[in-house]
């Protein structure tokens, strides 16, 4: 009888805190359990009493990896709660700022944290030794999406512009000029990041997945949209934002700080770029889609390895939709649509760079929020990750330990963890029973 | 004494990841900190984290759980420098709301089994519980201040990170005063400067992410606020957010109150 | 040069802007009567006037035609003579340079008699002692000033008491009255350079009666102060050290410097270091600072003025009285910006007026 | 006519000399890079500059042999750090000398008493030397410091004695070794001998100790108008423009840093000033 445990005590190059144990007797995997040791922070649970333009702000301090989303997600909610709606050039400077967000996300992923994978670096400071351009390229992108946010936003952790029903002050066109400018150079490098990740060496792996993502008529869905499942297959079904609780249910595990989430009572679904993308790709922009084809990505990818070249098309994507709303940019009359708070639920939900974040808030009679559930990305795929990693391991159970434990943490990153989001949702309803 | 590269490590607790990125976001900087530090431990960044101790150490988040109490006290054995960075790890942050609550039900609340749940009853900052070389506020701190910092230690001089209020920023950027010309209630007379004064630049009161400036006068500040329009217990909410637990912000809430009650 | 007429500011602008000046003038910006530079006369803020109140400032709708309706805005001309932030040198290796910062040719348009009072004020501290700065100087031989007669003082002004105003006397390339039904300039030269200009504008002598109408303006503005201070012997009641009104107004007072930052004669500042990461470069900057920082005062880690009350103290001696001691003028100019701006409506003249 | 270098842009100095002083103390020597050191009074001081770290005020402690000023720094902070961590052919920045320096001529005919607390001691030493020069009066040095090893210029104190000073020390914190008196150094007063009416004090340290020994002369007799102090404030500029070292209607930069007891005594009593 052999024994085997595979421990990686911290995962490195994620966002947050997480560990992985695996235990393995006579050839079989017994246990698998990504561990989310990010401490508790209780936001659902600091929400309650706040005022109704409170949330944005608040949780943004979810994560500050992506606070656009958060926000984003947030305001609908809560919009959504009291009947208002943020439509037009409005809109448009929220997709914007949301752009940003993504190529700066993105960007530090496939450069910093994902790339060195597959050259074989520690670290995007590691790898700059040698491949100083390439570093660059990918900061000098990053940044083209901090400017973004920052422009609109004031700054790219946290935001302040953001406002319940738009923003407290929309930019001027000339002050939106500069981002503009560096967006452009930004689209090269997006084109040509595209090409390099596609070369990289990836495995042979594929998945059923079943994905899930928010589907817009008009777009590649970010900001908004209605909710669709499939497997990349067949056809889809979807099920508007308001209906979401009736779909998904999270359930907590001993091992984790964070909740599992099952879609219609299975477990184990993904969301996120191989989503998006399965689900979505016919919207792209013309020249995300071509650079797409050219990467050989197909209508449908289902390695996660190749995620990678899917961020990749993400920002190009994101860099040629932001140029095409920069260009055609008028200063919106108005900064912001007036949202009267009232008593209600509301729902909101958008596509994070990492996946769909759903928020839900229950508004009082004094409008204050008395009830919030958040479910962010990373929760949602927790159970897809240990699934990929009962797949990677299972045929190598005999390689050495620390050849196992550095793949986990490679097939780990695929997904782009961020484990500082998962660490808060639940399902009030589940709670309360 | 053989001249190398000081060591830099950079730490994470309870947080949002955002301190720590602002650091990655330093994208004209980043390789020229490189090249000046050795990054020797940083889990977001690199795999490869090397062994202690370190000359300099950045710490973000907050001390929230048993484990992390015993983590901090390591990281402060292995550092010759210790910085706290961000509101969480200067001053507990937003998770230190469940100070003024009862964190059992919190966990409640947010998880169905709260008995796997290990946590501490408080969100403290850091230098609750080892000494502090410098403190850099900000719910993220500034990225120029960060580099002010990094490169301050490296020159051997004081930190130009002053502690006066978000309005001396605030008229250097020539903005016009937001309270005084909108009626816009602002936290940025009892808020440290730092950020440029981004809320008044975007037409938009500050909301005390820098936490208290030196000397706070939020007895004259939330007087002036109501007449505002602000009601009390808008004036407790705005305090209690991300330096909830810091003295003079505490004391505004508790005196918000106070006052709201004698009304 | 004899006192002319203009019946537009159009051409005075193209003027201006065809010697290489930039332009900057009073227009309306978030709700806000701002300096800032135009490409045309159409950018002012015609029809605009200002109510000025401690602690309170709105925009408001003013007499239809009018260009200079209003009063003080919070922008003065300080930033140009001492911007809020300069490079003073850089030095690398053995080697220090001065940074020469560029003094760009400015013509400020719409200045006041009380703004030029306080220009006087600094060209006493910057270049009457011992110790002249000749970046001021660079700077304020760039700046061409283009002063406008006060028709409208604000609630908070109180430049009669102060002896700077409503008229400008001096210190001014080109004086205007502006003067209505019908819309016209009347437009007094203080400079050759100020001749110079005027000769080229469109004009007509100015008559007895633009002039009657001119000094019209001025008497009436004077009558219509929104504040008043007692000079007489105000050094001896600013010497009341002790007096339990400090203790009251440093209870109100925030020490968030806004008063400071927005009055035209304060010129306190601080110096930062900075070292870069790539060359080594080390840079000293020098910037705005105010008395109401603990910094200020800091003397072996404590400072001398560590109460809001002494902080207060402080301003309020030094602008009134101990500035007399030093330069031999007063350091107020009666503008009102600081009773307007302050957050929580401090305002001198009422707290001068209740010393003993 | 105004022109020539900007009043806030030091001149480089290079180090020629460093002499540890105790523990954390440490006397410079100065030359310029260019040209001479100007001429200074003593009681004077420069802005030093450390590149990079920062600029503070110190005092001229003497002038060297080479011509060069020596000044003694006592680490405290960061920029007084990297000042006293300087070595030999490093570079510095130097602006001054600034500011009034001692009364030397008032003091002709009279009894002397210099009275330094601790690192005061640096701006009386010129003092003390020009004193001991140029006249044959009763010249007094009574000397406070906290203990018997942080004592300034030993050196320097046996030398004054021998040239005919009546030099006295006193600590705060003896060690074994030391005989000498302990206290403060206003009881020093007791043990020298002066004519009150006719006599010129210097004193410099801690404004709580100069307060005091200054009160203690004058109750003894001395005419307020005839002590001296140095007043240290928070600097900046030392050219009277930043506005940091402002007391009451003086700039202590210019009007000081050496004042008239007479002058400042009223302001000294008001709490903040
Ligand atoms: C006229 C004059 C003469 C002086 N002569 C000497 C001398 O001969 N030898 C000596 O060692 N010291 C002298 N000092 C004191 C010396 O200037 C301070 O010790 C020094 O400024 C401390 O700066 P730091 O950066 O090392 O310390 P920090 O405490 O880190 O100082 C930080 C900041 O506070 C300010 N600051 C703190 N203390 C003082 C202070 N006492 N005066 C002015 N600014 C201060 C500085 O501007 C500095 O930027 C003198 C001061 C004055 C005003
Ligand atoms: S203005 Fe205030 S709330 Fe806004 S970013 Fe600055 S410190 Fe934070
Ligand atoms: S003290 Fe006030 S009124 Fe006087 S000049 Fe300054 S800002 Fe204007
Ligand atoms: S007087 Fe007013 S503006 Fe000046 S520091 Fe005090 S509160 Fe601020």
């Amino acid at each position: 009888m052999t024994h085997k445990t595979v421990r990686i005590g911290a995962l490195t190059r994620v966002e947050g805190e997480g560990a992985l144990v695996v235990h393995a007797r006579d050839g079989r995997i017994t246990g698998l359990e990504l561990r989310i040791y990010e401490p508790p922070r209780f936001f659902e649970a600091m929400l309650r009493g706040r005022g109704h333009t409170e949330p944005p702000d608040i949780t943004a301090r979810i994560c500050g990896i992506c606070p656009v989303a958060y926000q984003m997600s947030a305001c609908q909610a809560i919009e959504a709660a009291c009947g208002a709606e943020v439509t037009g050039p409005l809109r448009d400077l929220r997709l914007l700022l949301y752009y940003g967000e993504w190529i700066e996300s993105h960007a530090l992923h496939v450069y910093l944290l994902h790339a060195p994978d597959f050259l074989g670096y520690d670290s995007g400071v590691a790898m700059a030794a040698d491949r100083r351009d390439l570093v660059e390229r990918g900061l000098e992108l990053k940044k083209a999406g901090n400017e973004l946010i920052t422009a609109i936003g004031g700054r790219p952790i946290h935001p302040v512009n953001v406002k319940v029903g738009g923003f407290y002050r929309v930019p001027a066109r000339r002050e939106l000029a500069p981002a503009a400018e560096r967006l452009r150079r930004a689209r090269d490098h997006a084109l040509a990041t595209v090409a390099w990740v596609a070369g990289f060496d990836f495995p042979d792996v594929e998945h059923d997945y079943r994905f899930l993502a928010l589907r817009h008529p008009g777009e590649y869905a970010i900001l908004s949209g209605t909710v669709v499942t499939g497997d990349g297959y067949g056809p889809v079904s979807g099920f508007e934002v308001a209906r979401w609780p009736d779909h998904v249910i999270e359930e907590q595990v001993p091992h984790s700080t964070a909740l599992h989430a099952r879609l219609d009572g299975a477990t184990g679904y993904l969301t996120g770029p191989l989503a998006r993308y399965a689900l979505n790709s016919a919207r792209l922009s013309p020249l995300a889609r071509e650079a797409a084809a050219a990467a050989g990505l197909g209508r449908v990818c289902r390695n996660p390895y190749r995620g990678i070249v899917v961020r990749a098309v993400e920002i190009l994507h994101a860099c040629d939709e932001a140029l095409r709303l920069l260009d055609g940019y008028a200063e919106p009359e108005r900064p912001c649509v007036p949202v009267e708070p009232r008593p209600g639920v509301g729902h909101g939900a958008s596509e994070a760079p990492r996946g769909t974040l759903y928020h839900r808030y229950r508004l009082d009679d004094g409008g204050l929020v008395a009830e919030a559930d958040i479910v962010p990305p990373t929760a949602q795929n927790q159970a897809r990750i240990e699934a990929d990693l009962r797949d990677l391991l299972a045929p190598r159970l005999t390689l050495p330990e620390d050849e196992l434990a550095g793949l986990c943490e490679k097939a780990i990153r695929n997904h782009d963890p961020c484990i500082s989001c998962s660490a808060h949702f639940l399902d009030f309803r589940v709670n309360r029973g | 004494m053989v001249d190398r590269a000081p060591r830099l490590a950079v730490w994470k607790f309870a947080s949002c990841d955002g301190c720590q990125l602002t650091f990655l976001d330093c994208e004209d900087e980043l390789l020229s900190v490189a090249a000046r530090v050795e990054i020797a431990y940083f889990l977001e960044a690199s795999s490869a984290p090397g062994p202690g101790p370190y000359d300099l150490s950045l710490v973000e988040g907050s001390i929230t759980t048993p484990e992390d109490l015993e983590r901090i006290r390591h990281v402060r054995r292995v550092s010759k420098r210790l910085v706290t960075i961000g509101a969480c790890a200067t001053a507990g942050g937003i998770q230190a709301l469940r100070d003024f609550a009862d964190v059992k039900e919190f966990a409640a609340v947010v998880y169905a089994r709260p008995d796997y749940i290990a946590t501490l009853d408080r969100s403290t900052p850091v230098a609750a519980h080892v000494p502090v070389d410098f403190e850099l506020r900000g719910c993220p701190p500034d990225r120029h201040q960060l580099l002010e910092v990094i490169s301050a230690f490296l020159a051997g001089r004081r930190p130009v990170v002053p502690a006066h209020s978000v309005c001396v920023e605030c008229k250097a950027r020539g903005n016009a005063c937001v309270m005084v010309a909108h009626g816009t209630p602002c936290l940025g007379p009892v808020t440290q400067a730092g950020c440029g004064a981004l809320c008044p630049t975007f037409n938009r009161g500050c909301y005390g992410c820098f936490g208290p400036m030196e000397s706070p006068n939020h007895a004259s500040l939330n007087h002036w606020m109501r007449g505002l329009g602000m009601s009390t217990p808008e004036l407790v909410r705005i305090y209690r957010t991300y330096h909830a637990t810091t003295e003079p912000f505490r004391r505004a809430a508790e005196e918000a109150q106070e006052s709201g009650e004698e009304e | 040069m004899d006192a002319v007429v203009i019946d537009s500011l159009e051409p005075l602008v193209d003027e201006l802007r065809s010697r290489g000046y930039a332009v900057v003038g009073p227009v309306v910006r978030e709700r806000v009567i701002r300096f800032e530079e135009i490409a045309s006369a159409d950018r002012l803020a015609r029809g605009w006037t200002d109510v000025q109140e401690p602690g309170r400032y709105r925009l408001a709708e003013g007499a239809g035609e009018m260009v200079f309706s209003f009063a003080a805005s919070p922008d003065s001309a300080k930033s140009y003579t001492q911007p809020p932030r300069q490079t003073l040198f850089r030095m690398r290796g053995e080697q220090i340079e001065e940074a020469e910062e560029d003094a760009p040719r400015v013509a400020l348009l719409g200045v006041r008699a009380c703004d030029l009072a306080a220009i006087a004020v600094q060209d006493r501290v910057f270049l009457g002692g011992r110790h002249p700065d000749p970046a001021y100087l660079r700077r304020r031989r760039a700046l061409l000033l283009v002063a406008v007669n006060c028709a409208v003082p604000g609630g908070t002004c109180f430049c009669v008491s102060m002896h700077t105003g409503p008229r400008a006397t001096t210190g001014f390339d080109l004086a205007l009255t502006e003067l209505a039904a019908p819309h016209r300039f009347v437009v007094e030269t203080g400079s050759e350079r100020g001749e110079q200009i005027v000769a080229a504008l469109p004009r007509r002598p100015a008559s007895a009666e633009d002039l009657a109408a001119s000094a019209e303006v001025s008497r009436d503005a004077a009558e219509h102060m929104g504040r008043h201070v007692e000079t007489e012997g105000i050094q001896e009641r600013l010497s009341a050290h002790d007096s339990p009104r400090w203790t009251q107004v440093g209870a109100r007072c925030l020490t968030c410097t806004n008063c400071t930052m927005v009055c035209p004669t304060c010129f306190c500042t601080t110096v930062e270091d900075a070292t870069s990461f790539t060359d080594g470069t080390a840079e000293r900057i020098e910037r705005w600072d105010s008395c109401f920082t603990l910094d200020f005062s800091e003397v072996n880690g404590t400072p001398v003025r560590g109460s809001n009350a002494g902080r207060y103290r402080q301003w309020l001696t030094h602008k009134f009285s101990t500035w007399i001691d030093q330069f031999g003028m007063s350091g107020c100019v009666g503008c009102g910006r600081c009773i307007t701006w302050c957050p929580v409506g401090i305002d001198v003249t009422e707290e001068l007026a209740n010393l003993p | 006519m105004i022109g020539g270098p900007h009043p806030m842009t030091p001149a480089l100095y290079r180090v020629r000399s460093r002499r540890p002083d105790r523990v954390d103390t440490v006397t410079l020597t100065l030359e310029p890079l260019r040209g001479e050191c100007p001429p200074f009074h003593p009681g004077q001081f420069t802005m030093l500059y450390a590149p990079g770290v920062g600029e503070i005020a110190v005092s001229i402690s003497g002038r060297a042999r080479s011509g060069g000023y020596t000044q003694t720094i006592r680490a405290v902070g960061a920029v007084s750090a990297a000042l006293c961590g300087k070595r030999p052919g490093d570079v510095v920045g130097v602006r001054g000398p600034y500011g009034q320096g001692w009364g030397l001529r008032a003091a002709a005919g009279l009894d002397v008493v210099v009275a330094a607390g601790g690192l005061g001691l640096a701006p009386l030493r010129p003092l003390v030397r020009a004193l001991l020069g140029d006249r044959c009066g009763r010249i007094s040095v009574i000397v406070g410091s906290r203990a018997p090893d942080l004592l300034l210029y030993p050196g320097d104190l046996a030398r004054w004695t021998r040239q005919g000073a009546d030099v006295r020390v006193i600590v705060d914190h003896p060690d074994h070794a030391w005989r000498g008196p302990v206290g403060l150094v206003t009881r020093l007063i007791d043990r020298i001998v002066f004519e009150p009416r006719r006599t010129y004090a210097f004193v410099c340290g801690p404004e709580a100790m100069m307060r005091d020994t200054a009160a203690e002369l004058v109750r003894r007799g001395v005419a307020p108008g005839r002590v001296e102090l140095s007043l240290e404030r928070n600097m900046k500029c030392a050219v009277a423009r930043c506005g940091h070292c402002q007391f009451g209607p003086l700039f202590v930069c210019e009007d000081g840093p050496v004042l008239r007891y007479d002058r400042v005594a009223p302001m000294l009593a008001v709490p903040e000033l």
